[in-house]
């Protein structure tokens, strides 16, 4: 797989969105990861969603 | 014309017998204050002195000056003419940087946490030293536990309801000691059981030898209090160059 | 002393940072204003690359002096301001330290974005880091001068447009050797230096001016 | 489409915890595809070279950025129009993904076009309009982050994203014409070669890919977004409930 002369260029390319990409996938992780602490933190101090008016229905 | 009421000092009502040793007397001592506001003479030739422990309630009809007057005194509002001295206080500092000043708004951050808003203030308000006030200072969290909002202190204070910001702002008061509070209105956006803490508080300022300045409605059962009542005067009274402004 | 001077540092940088703070804003207004002027001048590359540093510099100009408004403002709102000039801090330095929390809030991003926007304006890397330098050397002056603005306006409610009418002729020197620097660089009729040093003296003035005139015209806006 | 049945956001979780796995395994299969096509199997251009593969990034990419501005529209009208709990929710985890295929676009052009004109950035049509598209993306963003409440931060990005899809076509014509005046004709055209196919098929598998990984990242944003919001409402019950263990000194707040 010879990439000719600007292959500088097409790999640069390529390199900045595998970086993109994998920044959006981190950003994603790292959140959940926050919001799911959030939410423990909160648990352990009593307040649970039982009574949480947002959207959750009795059953689920 | 414009009112400038003038005042007339009652005795103080109800002198608590204990005297306690307190570190050298402090005085407030203000002498014919004089202010002006957007062309309008507000109040002058308005002087009163005030002894350590003791709590001056300014009363009057709305409007009459009450707020212009604790501003004054926060310096926060130029003196047209006569002079504000705490006598015994610290000497390289104005009377308004050993005062503290709870207004009607809270000076609260919503996009900081509770505790965040707290510290702030104690390190950012210069504390009197102990020599010259020996107030009682309390820790953050220990001022917001006293006062029951203490389970929101790593919430954003935006969360808070209007009490509860009206409680972090009268924290502020705990955590750094400062010998003379300025209080306007204080009782309000606060239900019965938060007016009791907030008496206990200011009687234990008292006690420890602070100084209060508040202008309220309701009647405060303060240990010692002395009544400052401003009102409008008859025109008699009103000095002849006064005409001409 | 630096007790308190670095907690209100970091409270005023949160507060740009966090949900409703300005931070990010200003490099935005700046991307959009840098932007915008090739369609108006059109996409010749010569003509873009000649007045690059200017267009730069403006832009950098009327970001930082928009985002100052509510240095001072959101203060005085909620009664922040009452209680600062009660806290017996010197307010020449409380000043400066937020104008020092402002600008790195707002105005070190348009520095480090300056570089980006110079691809934009086809700038030779050359002429890319004078610009940044000059900036980096020039923008405090610009936050510094605003904040005078800021505390003129702060008790109008709608003082954002009045602070840059205000402010916009105090700043000229500062826009003039601050584009002079970074053109001297790429012609250099006159050595890089010169021009350069005279905006780092400028913003050394502003330094010290911004301050104490904000300080005042603060002490007057409290009642 | 069924998937804006899952109203109640519970359900709507369970849903992303089923189908997430296959789309992102889904997701990797057309990546591995794609990029083996387009290094492997698809042939040199005539005129660029090699260079041409960094079109099985940039267009995808562009396409990404106007699919998931079209996202956004129908989810802002989810939100305006047929009140959907989710829209808003969907709306504000797309734009930063929007935001960052966008900036993959200009990157990726930018960097194609080195090669072929000499400057990295030239005011070509297409590339001025996905300029402006991100900025306003981020200004969209930056609304998000400047509203406390999301609700009332929902509604007003959902207008300016309808207005900003209303001028689109415009800022596209706009553009196109302003170009076309300025710009003497010797540009080479941007799209490169007639589409062969054997460097058709890995463009489109390339698009799929991007596609999977935009729905993937998607359904993970709005995830955290719903979590967040829990976190949020929980906070704001925390506030106001009266802490059982408030010190003994001070009576009960009746807040």
């Amino acid at each position: 797989m010879d990439l000719g002369t600007h292959a500088g260029f097409i790999v640069a390319s390529y390199a900045l969105c595998a970086l993109t990409i994998g920044g959006l996938i981190a950003w994603v992780r790292l959140d959940k990861a926050n919001q799911e602490r959030d939410l423990k933190e909160l648990a352990d101090q009593g307040i649970s969603r039982a009574a949480s008016g947002f959207g959750s229905t009795r059953k689920s | 014309m414009e009112n400038c009421p003038c005042i007339e000092a009652a005795g103080p009502i109800n002198k608590t017998s204990f005297i306690l040793a307190w570190s050298p007397v402090l005085k407030l001592i203000a002498e014919n204050l004089t202010i002006d506001r957007g062309g309008r003479r507000v109040f002058q030739d308005l002087s009163f002195t005030l002894d350590q422990g003791t709590a001056l309630v300014v009363t009057g009809a709305n409007g009459i000056g009450k707020s212009s007057l604790l501003r004054t005194l926060a310096g926060l509002v130029s003196l047209a003419g006569g002079d504000i001295r705490l006598e015994g206080g610290q000497a390289d500092r104005l009377p308004f940087e050993q005062t503290h000043y709870f207004g009607h708004q809270d000076a609260v951050k919503p996009a900081l946490s509770v505790l965040e808003n707290l510290t702030f203030w104690r390190s950012f308000s210069a504390a009197t030293p102990a020599d010259v006030f020996a107030g009682k200072t309390v820790a953050p969290l220990e001022a917001l536990e006293l006062l029951g909002i203490a389970h929101t202190a790593h919430l954003p204070a935006a969360y808070l309801s209007a009490g509860q910001k009206r409680r972090l702002s009268l924290s502020r008061l705990l955590v750094t000691p400062r010998p003379i509070w300025l209080m306007d209105e204080p009782t309000s956006a606060l239900d019965k059981a938060s007016e009791k803490q907030l008496l206990d508080l200011m009687n234990g300022h008292l006690a420890s030898g602070g100084l209060i300045v508040t202008a309220t409605h309701t009647d405060l059962a303060l240990d010692t209090t002395s009544i400052l009542h401003m009102r409008t005067p008859d025109p008699s009274e009103i000095a002849p160059q006064e005409m001409l402004s | 002393m630096t007790g308190w001077a670095l907690d209100l540092f970091q409270r005023d940088l949160k507060l740009s940072v966090r949900i409703g703070g300005s931070a990010l804003v200003g490099v935005l207004f700046f991307l959009a204003v840098v932007t915008v002027i090739p369609f108006g001048v059109g996409p010749d590359l010569n003509l873009l690359a000649r007045i690059g540093p200017a267009i730069l510099w403006i832009g950098a100009l009327l970001a930082t002096l928009l985002g100052l408004d509510r240095v001072f403002q959101a203060d005085r709102e909620d009664g922040t301001l009452d209680l600062m000039l009660m806290a017996g801090r010197p307010l020449e330095l409380v000043v400066l330290i937020k104008c020092l929390a402002h600008w790195v809030a707002t105005g070190l991003p348009l520095v480090i974005a300056a570089p980006l926007l110079a691809i934009f304006l086809n700038l030779e890397p050359l002429a890319m880091g004078a610009v940044t330098l000059t900036l980096l050397a020039g923008t405090p002056a610009l936050t510094l001068i605003g904040a005078i603005g800021a505390s003129l306006t702060v008790s109008l409610r709608r003082g954002g447009l009045l602070l840059a009418v205000l402010v916009v002729p105090l700043a000229i020197p500062v826009l003039i050797f601050g584009v002079s620097a970074a053109d001297a660089a790429i012609h250099d009729p006159v050595p890089f230096l010169t021009p350069f040093l005279i905006l780092c003296a400028l913003t050394l003035i502003a330094a010290v001016v911004g301050p104490v005139a904000s300080a005042m015209a603060l002490r007057f806006s409290a009642d | 489409m069924a998937f804006w049945d899952y109203a109640n956001p519970t359900r709507f979780l369970r849903l992303v915890h089923v189908v997430l796995p296959w789309l992102t395994g889904l997701c990797v299969l057309a990546f591995a595809a794609g990029l083996y096509m387009s290094f492997f199997t698809a042939p040199e251009d005539y005129q660029q070279g090699d260079t041409v593969r960094i079109m099985y990034i940039h267009v995808p990419a562009a396409w990404l950025c106007m699919m998931c501005y079209t996202v956004m529209s129908i989810s802002s009208i989810g939100t305006l129009v047929w009140k959907h709990p989710l829209a808003d929710v969907s709306a504000k985890s797309a734009a930063p993904i929007g935001a960052a295929f966008t900036f993959m676009a200009l990157v990726t052009g930018s960097l194609w076009g080195k090669p072929m004109w000499g400057t990295y950035w030239v005011w070509d049509a297409r590339l001025t309009s996905v300029l402006v598209l991100l900025i306003m993306y981020l200004g969209l963003m930056t609304l998000w982050r400047t509203m406390e409440d999301p609700i009332k931060a929902g509604k007003a990005a959902a207008v300016l994203t309808l207005v900003g899809a209303l001028n689109l076509p415009i800022i596209k014509f706009s553009v196109d014409w302003w170009n076309t005046l300025h710009q003497p004709a010797s540009v080479v055209r941007m799209d490169g070669p007639t589409i062969h196919p054997d460097i058709l098929w890995p463009l489109l598998v390339m698009a799929i890919a991007f596609t999977l990984l935009f729905f993937v990242l998607h359904l993970m944003a709005m995830r955290n977004e719903i979590l967040r919001r829990r976190v949020r409402a929980l906070r704001l019950r925390a506030a106001s409930a009266s802490h059982p263990g408030a010190a003994a000194a001070t009576a009960q707040p009746a807040e």
